[in-house]
């Protein structure tokens, strides 16, 4: 079992990575910046050996209590009273899995980020940056207390600010990192309030012996009196508590109304997107409900709206990522999507089918957006309008994109496949909630839209006649007169990508393909790995304290729908956009044929229009704004300058007294004390004796 | 005998005042007694004081010429010593003069404070073994105070005279006076320390070795700084005949001006008495009880030759180099004597009360004044070399400009 | 001469300095006025530890130097307070070519 | 009545008339050179009530610092500005600072007069009288014999006076004001300095 230390230093690698990097690398050593790279690289492998030792210390820690959660003791932070604001250490399965997935995964975007990165001059900065970014995530799984997490939660949003905007001298990076800080600010304050009607619940937790801010507590707090539990958190009150955790998730995740800074995020650097797109940022949100899991329970109302949510953005992110040309752009619309398959599973109770989802989709979310950058990094432009036919020079990344597609699709017997089964299949034996029925039809027709629109993401890249790349397509922005592109550089080099970038693509494809069997396999009979039936659940639903997840067994009818399904999109998609070698160059979008529907999904349901047009400028800045302004104006600034007129203008009359003349004002001053001495005099008699 | 329903007095303890005070108070009632011996002490200091300074001025004009090479008065009376009487009776039969745009009051009050200054520092000088007037417990200081009255003398005299170069003389001499009663002040603390008393005959009796072997840098510092404050060649800016006419006393004339000179003489004779007494060991001598009067005077006679030697060796020194001297030479060093005097007290068992412990002192303190002054010296020679300070850009410390309303 | 003869000369030289202080509009005299409070309030003092027997006589006969301590003390200051004013006082004068009080009123604003 | 105390009442009246007679003049007097010549005289005045009081000390400190530094700084001042024949103006406030300087003499006149003051006993007051008069000296043998013959003294009151003296005070009980008034002295040696350096000279 591992020692506190041990598992402090999970966090801390990183966080020491960070602090050298910044501190003595990049101001002192900038010339060998390499240096950054290789020790975030190493600190994070020996994270993540350290994190494996860890997840196989919760599975192993006792027989009696296989899963449960190690036990640390918490440090006084701050003592406000009854509140006691404690850091500490919460390792349960799920962190201990969430642990495995940032560090392998982050370790995997850094090695390659030192082939996708190398020419950058601000090579150090990135890793800097890179390291506060895991070491933020990782802090935030690692959380016992619930400020500590949103402290860490509030890095996480910091540190993926400052790498959205990496490079900030391009303005579309700039506004796309406002954009991501702020829509995601939208929902840290559904937290926040959370978190402060907890903490103004801190006299009663104490009565009943807990600690508000204290997680455990908190799921303890949740649990009806009947069960046992203490009832301090319930009725309405449990409802908006969880509600506004779940908008904090959903901002972090990218659920429906605040979806719309993710596809934005693609301005950072492709490594970064990865790393966002698959272990930290987005998935913190997923991992934030899941963590808070036993008390969503308890409130059906929340978790209705966490699944139907769910479900409408794994919808609604698929159909816009349906005519998206920006490969980048395409993936983050699948990623959202994706989420909301997590989100609606989490919702209909399916805990461990939406971590086990997120764990495989960590995987070849990852592998896809590295195969995405690699493609970049032939080709000089995320447009797919500009690529094709990269087939025949980059067969390793076709393949490994292959393979990630054909997961995300969910294709047995790949990854994507088990996991995202799992979740249909969940749904679906929650069929007589009308809100699950419903669920389920957006989920299906999600996993249609989702194999086309990967599939046309594959054709367009890879198959075909290629395009011309970023070279074209600044040649063609200059003909049509439009402002140059960002991101696009005019240098094409049709050639495979350096082993440092190939070696962990291969290894995050080779987790793509076994991930499935190795954690959650659905019969345990294959002879060569002996790994348990439902390991996975299993083990994530033990770590849960009150609440019970279901555990759906493999249903082959399930698998059989879900499969055609995404067959029949992959089929659409190649109908649509299979080109053979060497015919006529085609442009034309065959999508457009739809001409209003497709002009509704490349405007992403003109939301940006709405929040930023009718929401911001409109409503916001004419409306509410014009109101406060006349508020402040007539109603504020008039009472305050009643309050200054009437000292002003007994203040003129008091300068009379003030004439500058020392004198005058000694001459007051020894009438004061003449008053004083007389007063004294005629009644102080009575002090004296 | 004195008796004591006439209450205690500060005189008891004065041989001179118990004599005539038990004489007259055989016959007359006590107070009156007490007045008469009083008044007769006093007169007996006026005088004194008085006639000092005219046998002072014959005696530095003789010297004088002899250093000049020249006879110096010897018409009237035996070596001329009568010529300062006639001088006197000179000036009596003169027109006294007060100038039309004087104010009267001070211009008439101005040498009548002189003279009382002069005479109030006699008061607590010991001339023999318990022969001083008062012997205050706080000698040295009451000394400084009295001869800081001149100061306002000065101002009275060059503003009561209505003159410019009465003004400017009274500017220079209180400048020069106020500044160097800062070294003269820290230079007798040495001596103060030492003797740990302020009162002059315990001064006196401290002196196993004259101070001025224990002392040196200090008395090398009060002589100079007396010599200022006396406006004493080379420090006589305050009267300087070239410059400003006579300085501070140019409008008077007749008693007046004979009262100034008197005041002046008489300051260099209780100057060299008080030097005598802080430096060289006051009265002491063989037969001390008895002749103690005349090693005194001798050794008075002494310092007011060699306060006529200065004058005659050395050229008048600019009003500049005056105050650099004072705040560049003299303060310094007096801060180096005071650190080592208290250095030294501190770590000598009995606070330098014994003689091996003064001649300790003298073993440490002789060399430093021998290292320390014409080190300082060379320093100020190296300030006052002419054309080391740009002309136009002079600056003349402690002298104001004049306002020509 | 009793305590209280001596206490009211004090008093009057303190009310005479008053008086100046406010009323003259020299600064100098100003400056003049209040050394005269100064040195009624050193009389003040020296006559009170001469007749009146301070806190803790009986303990220590030392005790009766306490006036004449602060009397040092208010020597000291007076002496400090007259240097810096009347460099205020040149200084005053080099700006305005004035050393009327009433003139200076830049206190005003 | 002794005839110590008659001389001393006389001095007393006439340093009286003197001091009030010369703070008067200081305050009244047109001529600012007659004023500073006054004040000096308040000064000595004071020496001599200092003396009356049996603080000698103070008295020499007295003469030392009023008249020979203070009143001539002064003088200094006065004659670096104009007007001095007719400069000591009065201002407008002369009603005004007439009636407060009497009531505040009223008020102070009848605090004086109606307070019972803890006087010192009889018995102190040849020890008192002495320790004052010899405030800067260790005590002489001669004055502490005074002090027997005045049969004041005890062995303890004897050891307390050898050691009673303004120095010991100040280096003892009052060391904090002591060096707060040397840096005072420090500061306004500075700031003089600074003032009175004419301006565009750094």
């Amino acid at each position: 079992m591992p020692s506190e230390a041990v598992v402090w230093s999970i966090l801390f690698l990183p966080v020491a990575a960070f602090l050298i990097t910044s501190l003595i690398i990049r101001p002192f050593l900038n010339r060998y910046s390499l240096l950054s790279g290789l020790l975030l690289i190493l600190c994070l492998a020996v994270a993540f050996g350290l994190s494996l030792w860890a997840l196989w210390a919760v599975n192993d820690a006792d027989a009696a209590h296989r899963g449960a959660s190690l036990e640390f003791p918490v440090h006084t932070w701050l003592d406000l009273g009854s509140a006691q604001i404690q850091m500490g250490l919460l390792l349960d399965p799920l962190t201990a899995i969430m642990l495995v997935v940032v560090t392998g995964v982050s370790l995997m975007i850094q090695i390659y980020s030192l082939g996708y990165m190398r020419h950058d001059p601000s090579f150090s900065r990135y890793f800097a940056y890179m390291a506060l970014f895991t070491a933020a995530m990782l802090g935030l799984v690692l959380s016992v207390n619930i400020l500590q997490l949103y402290a860490f939660w509030e890095l996480v949003g910091l540190a993926s600010y400052l790498l959205i905007g990496f490079w900030h001298d391009r303005p579309a990076a700039a506004a796309a990192a406002k954009k991501a800080f702020i829509v995601t600010r939208i929902g840290d304050v559904g937290f926040l309030l959370a978190i402060i009607f907890l903490f103004f619940k801190a006299d009663e937790f104490a009565a009943a012996g807990l600690n508000a801010l204290h997680i455990p507590d908190i799921w303890a707090a949740a649990q009806p009196a009947l069960d046992g539990g203490s009832g301090i958190l319930a009725g309405v009150a449990l409802t908006w508590v969880t509600l506004g955790i779940f908008a904090g998730a959903a901002g972090k995740s990218g659920q429906f109304p605040l979806h719309t800074w993710l596809p934005d995020a693609m301005e950072g650097p492709t490594p970064v997107s990865a790393l966002i797109h698959a272990a930290t940022m987005v998935a913190a949100g997923v991992f934030l409900v899941g963590r808070f899991f036993p008390v969503f329970q308890q409130t059906a109302q929340t978790m209705t709206v966490v699944a139907l949510i769910g479900g409408f953005t794994a919808f609604m992110a698929a159909t816009m990522g349906l005519v998206m040309n920006d490969i980048k752009r395409v993936m983050a619309y699948s990623t959202i999507s994706q989420l909301g398959y997590m989100m609606a599973a989490l919702g209909l109770g399916a805990y461990g089918a939406a971590l086990f989802h997120l764990f495989t989709h960590a995987f070849f979310k990852a592998l896809l957006f590295l195969c995405a950058g690699s493609v970049n990094h032939a080709s000089g432009t995320f447009n797919m309008r500009y690529m094709g036919g990269l087939r025949r020079q980059m067969p390793w990344t076709y393949l490994l994109m292959l393979i990630g597609g054909l997961s995300l699709v969910g294709i047995v017997p790949l990854a994507g496949f088990w996991s995202k089964d799992e979740i249909l299949l969940s749904v679906w034996m929650e069929r007589d909630n009308p809100a699950a029925q419903a669920t389920f039809v957006l989920l299906i027709v999600g996993v249609l839209l989702t194999a086309f629109y990967t599939f046309r993401m594959i054709f367009m890249t890879f198959h075909g006649q290629f395009r011309g790349g970023g070279e074209q397509e600044l040649k063609d922005a200059e003909e049509a007169q439009l402002p140059l592109p960002s991101g696009v550089s005019g240098q094409v080099h049709l050639a495979e990508s350096p082993l440092v970038m190939l070696a962990p693509m291969a290894f995050l494809g080779f987790f793509a393909v076994v991930a499935g069997y190795l954690a959650n396999p659905q019969w345990s009979a294959l002879p060569l790995i002996q790994v348990p039936k439902h390991w996975i659940t299993e083990y994530l639903g033990e770590g849960l304290t009150f609440a019970q997840p279901s555990i759906p067994s493999f249903s082959f009818g399930m698998a059989l729908v879900s499969t055609v399904v995404a067959l029949v999109g992959i089929g659409l998609a190649a109908r649509l956009y299979s080109r053979k070698q060497g015919e006529a160059i085609d442009l034309v979008e065959p999508l457009e044929r739809a001409r209003p529907l497709h002009l509704l999904l490349t405007n992403k349901y003109y939301l940006d229009y709405l929040y930023e047009d009718l929401i911001v400028r409109r409503w916001f800045y004419q409306g509410l704004v014009a109101i406060t302004d006349w508020v402040d104006r007539t109603l504020v600034d008039g009472f305050v300058d009643l309050l200054g007129g009437t000292f002003r203008t007994s203040g003129r009359l008091v300068t009379a007294l003030q004439t500058g003349q020392v004198q005058f004002y000694g001459t007051f001053l020894i009438f004061g004390a003449l008053v004083i001495l007389v007063a004294f005099l005629i009644f102080g008699r009575g002090i004296r004796s | 005998m004195f008796t004591s329903h006439c209450g205690e007095s500060i005189l008891r303890e004065n041989p001179l005042f118990r004599l005539i005070y038990d004489g007259a108070s055989s016959f007359l009632p006590c107070w009156l007694s007490y007045l008469i011996a009083g008044m007769v002490i006093m007169l007996i200091l006026v005088n004194a004081v008085l006639l000092g300074a005219a046998a002072i001025s014959w005696m530095e004009r003789r010297l004088l010429g002899r250093f000049h090479n020249r006879i110096g008065p010897n018409r009237w009376g035996p070596f001329g010593t009568l010529q300062p009487i006639a001088d006197f009776i000179k000036l009596l039969t003169k027109e006294d003069l007060i100038p039309a745009g004087a104010d009267r009051i001070a211009f008439t009050l101005v040498p009548i404070f002189m003279v009382l200054s002069v005479i109030l520092m006699t008061a607590v000088i010991p001339f023999a073994k318990d022969t001083a007037l008062a012997d205050l417990n706080v000698g040295v200081l009451y000394f400084l105070a009295v001869s800081s009255l001149t100061a306002v003398a000065l101002f009275m005299a060059g503003w009561s005279s209505d003159n410019r170069y009465a003004l400017f003389g009274a500017a220079r001499g209180v400048a020069v006076l106020i500044s160097y009663e800062v070294p003269v002040v820290l230079s007798l603390l040495g001596v103060v320390m030492i003797a740990g008393s302020m009162s002059l005959g315990t001064i006196v009796q401290a002196q196993q070795v004259p101070f001025i072997l224990v002392q040196p840098l200090a008395f090398f510092l009060f002589l100079a700084g007396m010599s200022a404050e006396l406006n004493r060649t080379p420090f006589d800016v305050a009267e300087a005949e070239s410059e400003i006419i006579a300085g501070y006393h140019t409008e008077y004339s007749g008693i007046k001006f004979a009262l100034i000179q008197a005041a002046e003489f008489g300051g260099v004779l209780v100057v060299a008495a008080l030097i005598t007494t802080l430096f060289l060991g006051g009265w002491a001598g063989p037969f001390a009880e008895y002749l103690g009067w005349l090693w005194f005077l001798l050794k008075t006679i002494l310092v007011v030759a060699l306060f006529s030697w200065i004058r005659a060796t050395y050229p008048r020194l600019r009003i500049d180099q005056i105050m650099g001297f004072c705040w560049k030479v003299m303060l310094p060093l007096s801060l180096i004597n005071l650190a080592a005097t208290t250095l030294e007290v501190f770590f000598l068992p009995d606070s330098g009360a014994t003689t091996v412990e003064q001649w300790i002192m003298v073993g440490i303190n002789l060399p430093l004044a021998l290292v320390c002054v014409p080190l300082f010296g060379r320093l100020m020679r190296e300030k006052a070399r002419p054309g080391s300070s740009p002309a136009g850009a002079r600056v003349v410390p402690g002298v104001p400009t004049i306002e020509s309303s | 001469m009793s305590l209280e003869a001596l206490l009211i000369v004090s008093a009057i030289l303190f009310a005479i300095g008053l008086y100046g202080t406010l009323a003259r509009s020299n600064v100098i005299a100003v400056l003049m006025s209040l050394e005269i409070m100064f040195n009624a309030v050193n009389l003040t003092l020296v006559a009170l530890a001469k007749f009146v027997a301070p806190q803790g006589l009986q303990d220590n006969l030392a005790n009766a130097l306490t006036g004449q301590v602060f009397a040092v003390f208010v020597i000291t200051v007076a002496a400090a307070e007259i240097a810096l004013g009347l460099g205020i006082v040149l200084a005053m004068y080099r700006n305005t070519e004035s050393v009327d009080l009433s003139q200076a009123t830049q206190l005003r604003n | 009545m002794l005839f110590q105390d008659i001389v001393q009442d006389v001095v007393f009246w006439v340093l009286s008339v003197a001091a009030i007679g010369a703070a008067l003049g200081v305050v009244l007097v047109r001529d600012l050179f007659r004023a500073v010549l006054l004040l000096a005289g308040v000064f000595i005045a004071m020496a001599g009530f200092f003396v009356l009081l049996s603080a000698e000390f103070l008295a020499v400190v007295q003469v030392l610092i009023y008249v020979g530094a203070i009143s001539i700084l002064f003088i200094f001042a006065i004659m670096l500005t104009r007007n001095v024949r007719q400069g000591n103006l009065p201002n407008r406030l002369q009603i005004p600072a007439v009636l407060f300087s009497t009531l505040l003499l009223a008020a102070l006149v009848v605090v004086a007069t109606s307070t019972e003051w803890n006087l010192i006993p009889d018995g102190a007051k040849t020890g008192v009288d002495l320790v004052q008069t010899q405030s800067v000296n260790v005590l002489s043998p001669e004055a502490l014999e005074v002090l027997e013959r005045a049969g004041a003294l005890s062995d303890e009151e004897r050891l307390q006076a050898e050691k009673a003296g303004l120095a010991d005070l100040l280096i003892g009980p009052f060391v904090l004001p002591f060096e707060a008034v040397s840096v005072l002295l420090l500061a306004a040696l500075i700031g003089g300095l600074a003032l009175a350096r004419p301006p565009g000279r750094a």
